[in-house]
Order: C-alpha cells, then structure tokens, then sequence
C-alpha cells in the first residue's frame, strides 16, 4: 500500500462521509454547504494524486472557494431556518431513492472491478502548461462556446435575482 | 528529502510566523503613532527594558489568553470555535511556496532554499485565499449576530470579488516569466536588463555602446508597474486590510465577523490578519522586488567574486546570508509600505470597494495582460 | 427506304393557320382588346387559303414525281431519348405521299369554303368581335392540328394531331358555353374521344413495344412498314380466350379502338349526334368532313398492318356495317335536321370502315373525299336552312320551303341525289366502289356485308329523300311570325354552297370506276386508284364485268326504292308515316329514342362509375379510412392517451419528477451495461 | 499507485448519494448542491479514466482534464442561475421548499 494510495483512501473516505454529511444535514444548511466544501477539498486531494494539479488547484479556487461560498452567501442572505423531511409520502420516495442509490452503488462497483492498472505517466502530464495548451488549440472553441455559456448565465442571475425597481 | 522540507518549514514556522509577525504589531502601532507625530506604546517593561515598546506584543499575548472565551447564546458552537482556526491556518501554510533562499549546488548536490516548489506555485497562494474566505463567512454566521453576520456577508462578497482580480493582475507576471513558480520567478529576476534595451527591440532604434551601463535589476516591478500595483490593491483587499477593511468597519457594524469573539480566538484572528499582512509582503517582494536576489550582483558574480578567495563552501554560505538579508530588507520595506497605506488612505465606501474591484482593477489588469502579450510578441519571445 | 426529296414547303401548309391561331389567341386572351372583323377574316381566311394553295402546288410537284416517290421536310428532332437498341426519337418531320396529299387537299379545300360560309353564319349572332374571333381562333387552330394528323410522319406526330382535333372539336361544340347542354355536349364529346384515344396510346405502345423487341425501335411509319415483317409473327397469350391471339390483331384492334372513339363507329359513336349542339359550320368541317374521317386515313395509313391482320380487318368490316345500318335506321326517326345529317355521317363512315375493313381502301379513300364534298354541302345547307328558319332546327316546323328559299334548297337537292346514289353524281360511284369491295372481300361472312351494305344504302336514300321532302315541299308549317321572315342567305353564304356542290357533282370524276372506263374508251380512268395504288396492298380480285353492272343496278334500284317510299309517304299521303308511327309503336318510339343507347350507357357505365367513386371511394375510403381512421383517429387515440394515461406524470411535485428521471436513468444504463 | 477502479467505484459512490439528496430533500439549495456533489463525481470519472489513457509522452491526451474545466464552467453557471431562481422563488413563497412550487400540474 503505498503512500499515495492510502492518501487516496483517506480522501475518499473523507470526501464519502462528507457527502453523506451534508445529505443527512438536516436541521442547518451552512453546515450542509461545509460539508459540500469538505467534500470538493477532498476530491481535490485526489485529482492531485491523479496527476491532474491545475484541475485541482481551479477545483479549490472555483467549487471550493467561489460556488460554496455562493450557496454560503444565498443562504445567509435569506437567512433560512431548517426544513424539516416531509410528510409519511416523501418516505416512500426516500425509501426508493435509497434502494436505487444502493443498487446502482453495487452494481457499477461490480462493473467497473478490474480495470487496467494506471500506464507510466508522460512527462508534464496534468501540469498548467500542457492543460493550457490543450485547452487554447484543441478546444478553442469549447473555450469560446464556454464563455458565451458563463456570459449567459451572469445575465440570467442578474435578472433572476434583481429586485424589481419599477 | 523530507528532512530538508521538515528543516526549512520550521525555519519558516520560527523565524517568520513566530518572530516577525508579533513584531509586526509592534511595527504597526509605532509607525502609526510616528505617522501621527505621536511616541506610540512603550509602557510595557520586563525589569525596567521597554525597548521602545517591543514588549508590547508579548503583553498582547498574555492580555489575550488571560481572557474569558465567551461563546454567544444561540451561536452553532462547533462553527464558532473552528473558523478561527480555519481563517488562521491557511495564511500559515501560504509560506510554504514563497522562497526565501536561492538555488545552491553545496558538494554536488543541489538544493533550493524553498519549503515546497510545485509547478503550480502561485495558484496555491490563491487556493489557500479561497479556503481562509470560509473562517470570515462561518465565524460571520454562526455568531448569531445580526452585524457579525453582515460583516460574513460583506467579507465573502469582497473576497471572491478580489480572487477574480487578484488572478488576473497576476497573469502578466506569468507571461513575462512564463512560469508560475516563484522559485523560477526569482531566479529569472536575479540579473539585471539595460534600460535602453526596449527602444532596440521595439522600435528597431540602434542603442549607441555606452547606454549599455545604464542597468536595472531584472525585477517584476520594472517589467510589470501596473501589475504591482493592481497586485498590491488586489491581495491587500483580499486580507480586508484597511483601505478595504469594509468588513469590520467599526464605524458601521462594530468588529464586524470577529465581534463575538473574545480571548485567544480573537487574538488568533488577529495573528491570522497579521501573518497574513507578512504573507502579502513575501509574495510581493518574490513576485515584483526580486525576492532573494541583490540588486545588481547575480548569485554566480557573488559566489565566483568570494570563491575565488575563500573557496567554494564559505561563498556560497555568504551567498545565502546575502540573499536572505536582502529578501528579509524588502519584505519589511513592503511591511512598511502596507503600514504607511493604511494610516493614510481612508476607509472606502463598500460600493465603492466593489465598484474599484469590478469596474476599475479588472479592465486595466486584462488591458495589462493584452499590453504585455503584445510587447512580449514585438520582442520575439519571453526576454 | 423509298426515295424521298425534301420540299421545304411543307412544313408551311400546318404552320399557316397555327400562326393565324396563335395571333387569334394573342388578342383575345393577352391583350383583350377586340380586332377589328375584316382583319380576322382576312388573317384566318387568307391562312386556310394559303394552305390550300401550297398543298395544290406539292401536289402538283408529288404527282410529277415518280410512282411511290414522297416529299418530306424535317425540322428538329421532336423527343430525342435513349440509344442503340433503347432509343425512342419522333422526329419532328412532315411526309406527303399519295394518301395525305388527298387528304390535306379535302381538310384545307373544304375547311376553305366552311370559313368562307362561317364568315356570314357567324356574323349575325355575335355583334361583339371576341365571340367571333375566338371562333376562328378555334378554327384555324382544328385546322393546323388535322394538317399536323395527316401530314404528320410518325405515330407521335398523328397522336398529336388526334388530340389537336378532339380538343377542337370539344371547344367548337361547347363554343355557346353559357348554354348548359352544350358545355356537356362537348364534355361528353371530349370524354368519349379520350376513351378512343387510350385504344388508339394502348396500340402505339404495343406497336412501338414490339418493334423495340424485334430489336427496331421506331414509330415512323416507314420504318415502321420496313421492319413490320419482324414481328407480323409475334404471338400474345390471350389468357382465356383459348389460342393465343397474333400480336398483330391486338394492336389492329387497339387502333380500331381509337378510330372507332374518333369516328364514332358503334360502341362510341354516342357523342357525334349530341355534337350538333356546336354552330352549324363546325358540325360541318369537324364532323362531316375532316376530323371523323381521321379513323379512316389512320386505318388506310397502316393498311400494311391491318392486311396483315385478318381478324382486325374482319372486325373493322363488321362494326363498320353494323354502325352504318344502325344509324341509318336511327336517322329514320329523328325530327332535328342536324341529328338526321349526324346520324346519316355515322352511317356513311360505317361504310368507309366497311370498305376499309375489306381490303378496299382506295373505295374507303374515295368515299371519305365524296362524302367530304356531300355531307358538307348538306350540313351547310341546312345550317342556311336553320339561318334562314332563325334557328329553328325540328323538321316539322319547317315545310314548303322550296319557293322561298330557291339557292338553299337547289343545293340540298343535289346533296341528296348524291348521298342517296343517284349515278351521275359522286355517291353512287364511291358507294358502288365500296360494294364491289365488300363483295370480293376475304371477309369471312361479306355476302351478308354486300347485303347489310345494300340495304344501308336503301334506307339512307329514303331518310334523306324523307327530310328533302319534309322540309322543302308541303306547306310551311312555321309559325306566322317566322313564315313572313324566311329569305335567302347572303352571297357570302350562298357561294361555297354552290361551290360545294359542284365539287359533290363532278367528284366521281376522280375515282371513275375502270369497268364503266373501259366500256367509255377512257383506259386509266379510276385516277384516284392509280395514285393511291402504291400505298395500298393490292388485293387481286378479278370480277367479271357483268356482276359489276348487275350490282350498280342493284345499287340504283334501292336508291330509287328508297326515293319511291319517301315520295309516298310525304308527299302523295303524308297521312301514312302518322299511321305507321301508330301500328308499329314500339319500334317507332326505339327508333326515335335512339334505342336509348344513351340511356343506356349512362345507366350501365356512368352512374355505377359515379356511384362507386363516391360511395366506394370517396365515402368508403377517402373521408372513412383515411380521415376517419388515420387522421382523426390517431388525433383521437392521442388524446385519449393522455388524458388518460400521461397527464398523471405532470403531478406537479419535483420529487416525483426527479424520481422518474432516475428510473429511467437507471433503465437506460442497464440496458447499456447489461 | 493510486487503484484506478476505486476511483470509478468512488465517483459512482458520490454520484449515488448526489442522486439520493436530490431525491430525498426538499429544501431547493440542498438539491442545488447534491447536484454539485453529482458534477464533482462526474469529474472524477473523468480524470480518473484520463489518468488511465494519458496518452503517449508526444502526444498527451488532456481530453478528461479539459472536459473537467468545462464541467466546472457548466457547473459555475448553473449554480449561478439556479441560486438567481432560489432567490426569487424565496422572494415569492417566502420559503425554498420544493413542494410550494407545486402550481405547474394537471
């Protein structure tokens, strides 16, 4: 078991629990978004370990520290109290989302058991150069495409959320 | 390996974080008294010593732990008693890429003067900014107070606005030194580039022989001005340090986040402020000042000018003495620059400080980067 | 391939009256403004009579060139398609031999004299020009499009002038169109040629199939005559018909199917009587003396085919006597001067396609040129009758009109003595020729065609004597008011009447049998046969002289017969035929129904056809099946579906909605990684 | 080295409770984020299945990694908007319980 495995299993581990934490979180939602945040750290932990450092680094910089702390800020804002499970009938969805979650859980694990070990890695494989690179020839367009998307999207919230000034 | 990590990251923990920063504190209230041609703290004494005040922070300290730790009613515990510790944290870890020593060969084997050098290096630096917003935002929500809470607010909305900027003034750096090491940024600032050198390369004017003695260090500063001074504006907003202190303005919300904070946590925020006041001048000076380097003497003009005397060992110890004596003069230049900001400039308006980040910093740091692809184009290639 | 020299000419005879038509149909529909009446006159007279002219000059110059020689004038290549053994090209070329020099002599001649006589019938009912522009618009445009039938020197060609003429014609008949009879009488016209005119398609494609089998793809008729030798022996199953039938009858019957539609032989001969519903000089030109003879010129001009052909021929002589006595017994009874004439039209081509049939197509050519000249006359004739009548057409109303009307009925006398067969005149030659034809023919049965064709001939001269002598002598039974009005017609009326019948007196001339040559000194008397005789396939029959003779007096005596009773009956005691009508009443009211042969058809074809595309088709299928069951239904059956059915998924909770996309998230991946 | 199915196995764990929050909570910022959580196990797929066909050392396959930044993009946006319609759904039912927006139905 070498180091980088078990600072996998680690990460995962941590990253499961806090998923499952802000799952279960119930009675706050900051504490769900922490959990959340845990969760983005950890994977970013393990990108790290997948040689993939610059998607690591924006994992923390962008999920981490901008889209948490947009959910953070709605939520402080509206200043909300828990919600509770709902009524009997949502059990029975629980319940069936449950089963599903379990079932796809075995089964995709049973499924992806046995895949190839990791091949030597090229030199400068995940690093901001190479990923740089890829991105402004390969998927320029998907860069551009990706722009527009974001572009889109501030306008959209900008009128979503604008208190109507008539 | 490790050792040499484990070595050079308590000499960061000693040297920097616990001697520099409580000195720091002392730097602040002295020059701002001096500022306001008043003598500052110099009451506290160890048997008669007062040292012009240096005790002060010590008393600070003992004040500080000597005081009750009040947690407020209705407050989410856990979260009120860990964002301290998650706000301070991250301004520690920040100095593990800033490097405070050159690139030595001792015996053959050659080792930097840097606790860790991933290629990635500065965008840790802005990883970590991103992971200390949550100490300000948790401790603003879960004291349960109605002000603190908006001071949360203001900071988390401040802070992601600055890491948007704070990265784009940055990137002219990284296409003059295209790298985003701050080891390989130091080492490419460590010689020096004739001033008249850009007439030649862009404008194609032939630079008569004896021009070529008017040099300057090969600093960040000298290639990118705007890009230190958005830089600067940038990270200081990003730490909230006065001129953006919009978060705990006292005027308006009292302490802001750290209000309900007593005792040792509130001191650990403070300490956070401060090691993160130190953090924005090691980063500075690595980045624009040169960090290690001297002026106009390259490392081999050292090394070679001292081996030739006294052998190869002994020079490149002097080397390292040098070196680290110049990093630590600037960086406590910078201090002094931050102390002399925040004792002038006013505190902004909070619009205001999202008008400057969004409407003023980000145009002219995307202009700066346009600007300085340009010129890197005319001049054929990274200089 | 016979010699042939090119004679530019040509293609100016059909092109004349085309422009005239063209010009006609300009004014009327583009530029709407009426021209002045001598200019249409002039345009549309001048170009028949150009034609007329250049086709007595090519006949002139085909009748200096030696025996079998044709004159031909190629333009373009009309439909150019396929190559080597798949090709098809109608070139657009005009051939003039014998037969169609005859022919375009007779349609532009008589067409000459009809636009004169139209000029004045015309003229009185149509004060505004439009109307009689747009006549002789339509005329000329029948005119260029018979030239194209008969000059044409292929099958596409003649198709195409076969359709020219039967569109004509419905125009013609239908010209008074705000009168609702007309516009079905030239419906039906139009209707009942189509059908023809599939026979006649159906025979070009099997010819033209054959050929291309035999490995000779062509549809000119030279080449056609040249290659016919490959497949006169090709054989069809004839599925339940026992033996398998000779490829060359079918497509000899299929062509008898068109001549049958466009000359109105028996079992579509329904739309010529109702033709006469068109102005007087149409039922002239178009159905006496041109387009109804078309059957007859295409029958002689693939005589090659139908000699090859002993069953089609069989029929065609058959049907051809059947139709003429038919007819002629019909025409007994009628009361309307222009049915008689139509009906004794129907009969007379009976007997062309009689003599055709028997092989003897210089008899059948010979008759259509005389009955061209006669049936003309007669149709002007009473056309001037009913002008002068003011458009009174039912024979009973009219009488005594020989002293009032003395040019009109002179002209309808010699018309009669001509059609009925009186010998110095054109019928008795063209009808005896036709006789002698039948009489020698090979025709299994022709004795009884000699019989039905003599006692045809009896009728006929005793329904036209019975219409002469209703209409001219006796008293004028029309009303006072028309008595006083009564006058002869104008010249310009009058004239081609004359013309006409002159041309019916001296037309035996051409066709003057050898045997009375002989006996007169004259050695090649029977001209039109000597010309005509190198198309033809001689039929060697040898007859001795005294038959011949016997058989005219036969032919003289019925005529005089027929004249004999109709004087009786109308004349000497008019009372009889009223009294006959009575005794034998069933078979008088059959006669003067037109065995409701119309009746008939329309209770046996048009009815059912209507009742099944409505019920059957339109109800049935159109608005049950495919509205009802497809559109409708399937709009139905998606509203029931999700009205029933999916509207429940819209339950309006997020959470059901996000639970259903698992499922089928889920669904999809274990398909996927099953 | 670091076992690659795992990873798989991993992202499918994450996924699967993703799923589960969506379907089980009703409060719209925690199925928001539970949809985060799905990305995030998307993106491991990715960059896990990338470090398995890194490519040749000439030419290095960064197709996961890029698709990752885009995810991250897509992500970004959406939260935006999502939170955007949070905020005026809040400002019209004065609550962000999924089920109070149950007027869209048959």
């Amino acid at each position: 078991m070498t180091v980088p495995a078990v600072l996998f299993y680690a990460f995962a581990a941590l990253a499961v629990l806090s998923a499952i934490g802000m799952v279960v979180q119930v009675r706050n939602t900051v504490a769900s978004a922490m959990s959340l945040v845990i969760t983005m750290v950890a994977l970013a932990g393990i990108y790290v370990l997948l040689e993939a450092h610059l998607v690591a680094v924006i994992q923390i910089m962008v999920y981490g520290g901008a889209i948490v702390v947009l959910f953070l800020f709605v939520v402080m804002l509206l200043n909300l109290r828990s919600d509770d499970f709902g009524p009997a009938r949502q059990r029975l969805v629980r319940l069936a989302a449950a089963a599903i979650g379990v079932f796809a859980l075995t089964w995709m694990l049973r499924l992806f058991s046995g895949l190839p070990e990791a091949p030597p890695l090229p030199e400068g494989f995940g690093g901001y150069r190479e990923v740089g690179i890829a991105l402004y020839t390969d998927y320029v367009l998907l860069v551009e495409v990706a722009s527009l998307l974001l572009t889109a999207a501030i306008v959209g919230a900008l009128i979503l959320a604008k208190r109507k000034i008539d | 390996m490790l050792i040499g990590v484990i070595v050079k990251s308590l000499f960061i923990l000693i040297v920097m974080v616990a001697g520099l920063a409580p000195v720091i504190t002392w730097i602040e209230r002295k020059q701002s008294a001096v500022m306001q041609d008043r003598i500052g703290a110099n009451r506290a004494d160890v048997g008669g010593i007062t040292l012009l005040g240096l005790m002060h922070p010590l008393a600070d300290v003992f004040k500080l732990l000597s005081k009750e730790d009040v947690v407020p009613t209705g407050a989410n515990r856990i979260m009120h008693l860990i964002s301290p510790v998650i706000a301070a944290v991250p301004a520690v870890i920040a100095f593990a890429v800033v490097p405070f020593g050159g690139v030595y060969t001792l015996g053959g084997e050659e080792f930097s003067l840097v606790a860790a050098n991933p290629d990635w290096g500065l965008l840790y630096i802005f990883a970590i900014g991103s992971i200390a917003m949550y100490g300000t935002v948790m401790a603003g929500w879960s004291s349960n107070n109605n002000w603190s809470l908006l001071g949360g607010l203001r900071a988390s909305a401040q802070m992601i606005s600055y890491e948007v900027t704070m990265g784009l003034s940055v990137v002219g750096i990284f296409m003059v030194f295209s790298t985003l090491q701050l080891q390989d940024m130091v080492v490419a600032q460590d010689d020096t580039f004739r001033v008249f050198g850009f007439l030649e390369v862009l404008f194609g004017l032939s630079v008569p022989a004896w021009l070529d003695f008017v040099r300057l260090p090969a600093w960040g500063v000298f290639y990118q001005p705007l890009g230190f001074v958005l830089f600067l504006t940038t990270i200081m907003a990003e730490n909230k340090r006065p001129p953006f202190d919009t978060p705990e303005g006292e005027s308006e919300i009292i302490a802001g986040y750290h209000l309900e904070y007593s005792g040792m946590r509130f001191g650990l925020f403070f300490m956070a402020e401060f090691i993160e006041v130190l953090v924005i001048a090691a980063l500075m000076t690595t980045i624009f000042l040169g960090g290690w380097s001297v002026p106009w003497l390259t490392t081999e003009t050292i090394i070679g000018g001292i081996a030739g005397v006294f052998g190869e060992g002994f020079a490149t110890g002097i080397c390292i003495i040098l070196h680290f004596l110049s990093f630590m003069l600037k960086v406590v230049f910078m201090i002094w620059l931050q102390m002399a900001l925040r004792w002038t400039l006013p505190r902004f308006r909070y619009d205001q400080v999202m008008d400057l980040c969004w409407k003023i910093i980000l145009p002219l740091s995307i202009a700066n980067v346009f600007v300085t692809g340009g010129i890197i184009l005319l001049a054929g290639g990274t200089s | 391939m016979v010699n042939e020299s090119s004679d530019p000419l040509l293609r100016w005879i059909p092109l004349l009256p085309l422009l005239a038509a063209i010009f006609h149909g300009v004014m009327i529909g583009v530029v709407r403004r009426a021209t002045p009446r001598w200019l249409v006159i002039a345009l549309s007279c001048g170009t028949v009579a150009g034609s007329f002219l250049l086709s007595c000059v090519v006949f002139a110059s085909l009748a200096g060139l030696p025996d079998g020689a044709t004159l031909v004038d190629g333009l373009y290549t009309w439909i150019g398609a396929g190559v080597g053994e798949l090709r098809f090209n109608a070139e657009l070329r005009f051939r003039l031999d014998a037969l169609s020099s005859v022919m375009t002599l007779v349609v532009t001649g008589v067409g000459l004299l009809i636009h004169v006589y139209s000029i004045g019938y015309m003229d009185d009912d149509h004060r505004d020009d439009k109307g009689f522009q747009r006549f002789f618009c339509y005329l000329n445009l029948f005119t260029f499009s018979m030239l194209m039938l008969v000059l044409g020197d292929n099958l596409v060609l003649m198709f195409l002038g076969w359709e020219g003429v039967g569109l004509c014609s419905y125009l013609l008949i239908g010209f008074w169109y705000s009168d609702r009879f007309n516009a079905y009488c030239g419906s039906k016209a139009f209707i009942v040629n189509r059908i023809g005119d599939f026979g006649f398609l159906v025979g070009i494609f099997l010819l033209f199939g054959a050929l291309a089998s035999a490995g000779a793809p062509t549809v000119d008729f030279a080449e056609i005559r040249a290659s016919f030798g490959l497949i006169s022996e090709m054989t069809v199953p004839a599925p339940f018909w026992g033996p398998e039938w000779r490829l060359v009858d079918l497509i000899g019957l299929c062509f008898f199917v068109g001549a049958c539609g466009k000359s109105a032989q028996l079992p579509l001969y329904v739309w010529l009587p109702d033709a006469m519903a068109g102005p007087t000089p149409v039922s002239a030109l178009i159905h006496a003396a041109t387009m109804v003879t078309a059957g007859v010129y295409m029958v002689s001009r693939l005589s090659f085919l139908y000699a090859a052909a002993p069953v089609a021929s069989a029929v065609v002589a058959w049907v051809g006597a059947l139709t003429a006595l038919f007819a002629a017994t019909i025409a007994i009874a009628q009361t309307d001067i222009k049915k008689v004439l139509a009906y004794s039209t129907v009969s007379q081509l009976g007997y062309m396609f009689l003599a055709a049939g028997c092989a003897g197509y210089t008899g059948a050519v010979f008759h259509l040129v005389t009955h061209a000249f006669f049936k003309a006359l007669l149709f002007l004739a009473a056309g001037s009758v009913i002008l002068a009548m003011h458009h009174e057409q039912d024979i009973r109303k009219m009488g005594g009109l020989r002293r009032r009307i003395w040019q009109t009925h002179a002209v309808f006398l010699i018309g009669v003595l001509a059609i009925s067969g009186i010998p110095p005149l054109s019928g008795f030659f063209s009808k005896d020729e036709i006789l002698v034809a039948a009489w020698t023919a090979h025709v299994p049965g022709h004795l009884w065609l000699y019989a039905i064709g003599l006692v045809t001939a009896g009728i006929t001269s005793f329904y036209m004597w019975r219409l002469y002598f209703v209409v001219f002598w006796g008293e004028s039974r029309a009303s006072h008011h028309v008595r006083e009005q009564i006058r002869e017609q104008p010249p310009v009326v009058v004239n081609p009447l004359w013309v006409l019948a002159a041309l019916a007196c001296l037309g035996g001339a051409i066709g003057f049998p050898q045997v009375y040559g002989d006996a007169l000194g004259i050695e090649r008397s029977h001209s039109l046969n000597n010309f005509l005789g190198g198309l033809f396939p001689v039929v060697e029959h040898h007859l001795a002289h005294s038959t011949e003779y016997a058989m005219a007096l036969a032919a003289i005596g019925m005529a005089g017969a027929g004249f004999g009773i109709a004087y009786l009956c109308y004349v000497a005691r008019p009372e009889l035929p009223v009294r006959a009508a009575a005794a034998l009443k069933v078979p008088y009211q059959l006669l003067l129904e037109k065995y409701y042969v119309d009746e008939l058809y329309d209770a046996l074809i048009v009815r059912p056809l209507v009742k099944l595309s409505d019920v059957v088709l339109f109800r049935g299928i159109d608005a049950g099946l495919i509205d009802g069951v497809a559109v409708n239904g399937t709009a139905r059956g998606v509203r029931g579906l999700a009205a029933h059915g999916l509207k429940y998924l819209q339950s309006g909770f997020t959470q059901s909605y996000v639970f259903l996309m698992i499922v089928g998230a889920v669904a999809i991946l274990g398909y996927l990684l099953r | 080295m670091v076992p690659l199915d795992h990873v798989i196995g991993l992202s499918a764990v994450l996924f699967t409770i993703g799923v589960v929050g969506v379907a089980t909570r009703r409060n719209l910022i925690v199925m928001l984020m539970s949809i985060e959580l799905m990305l995030n196990a998307v993106n491991l797929a990715f960059i896990g299945f990338n470090r398995m066909w890194p490519g040749e050392p000439g030419a290095i396959a960064l197709d996961g990694q890029v698709f990752v930044l885009m995810v991250i993009a897509v992500a970004a946006a959406e939260v935006a908007v999502g939170l955007g319609i949070v905020i005026s759904m809040f400002r019209n039912r004065d609550s962000v319980d999924v089920e109070v927006v149950s007027l869209l139905r048959w």
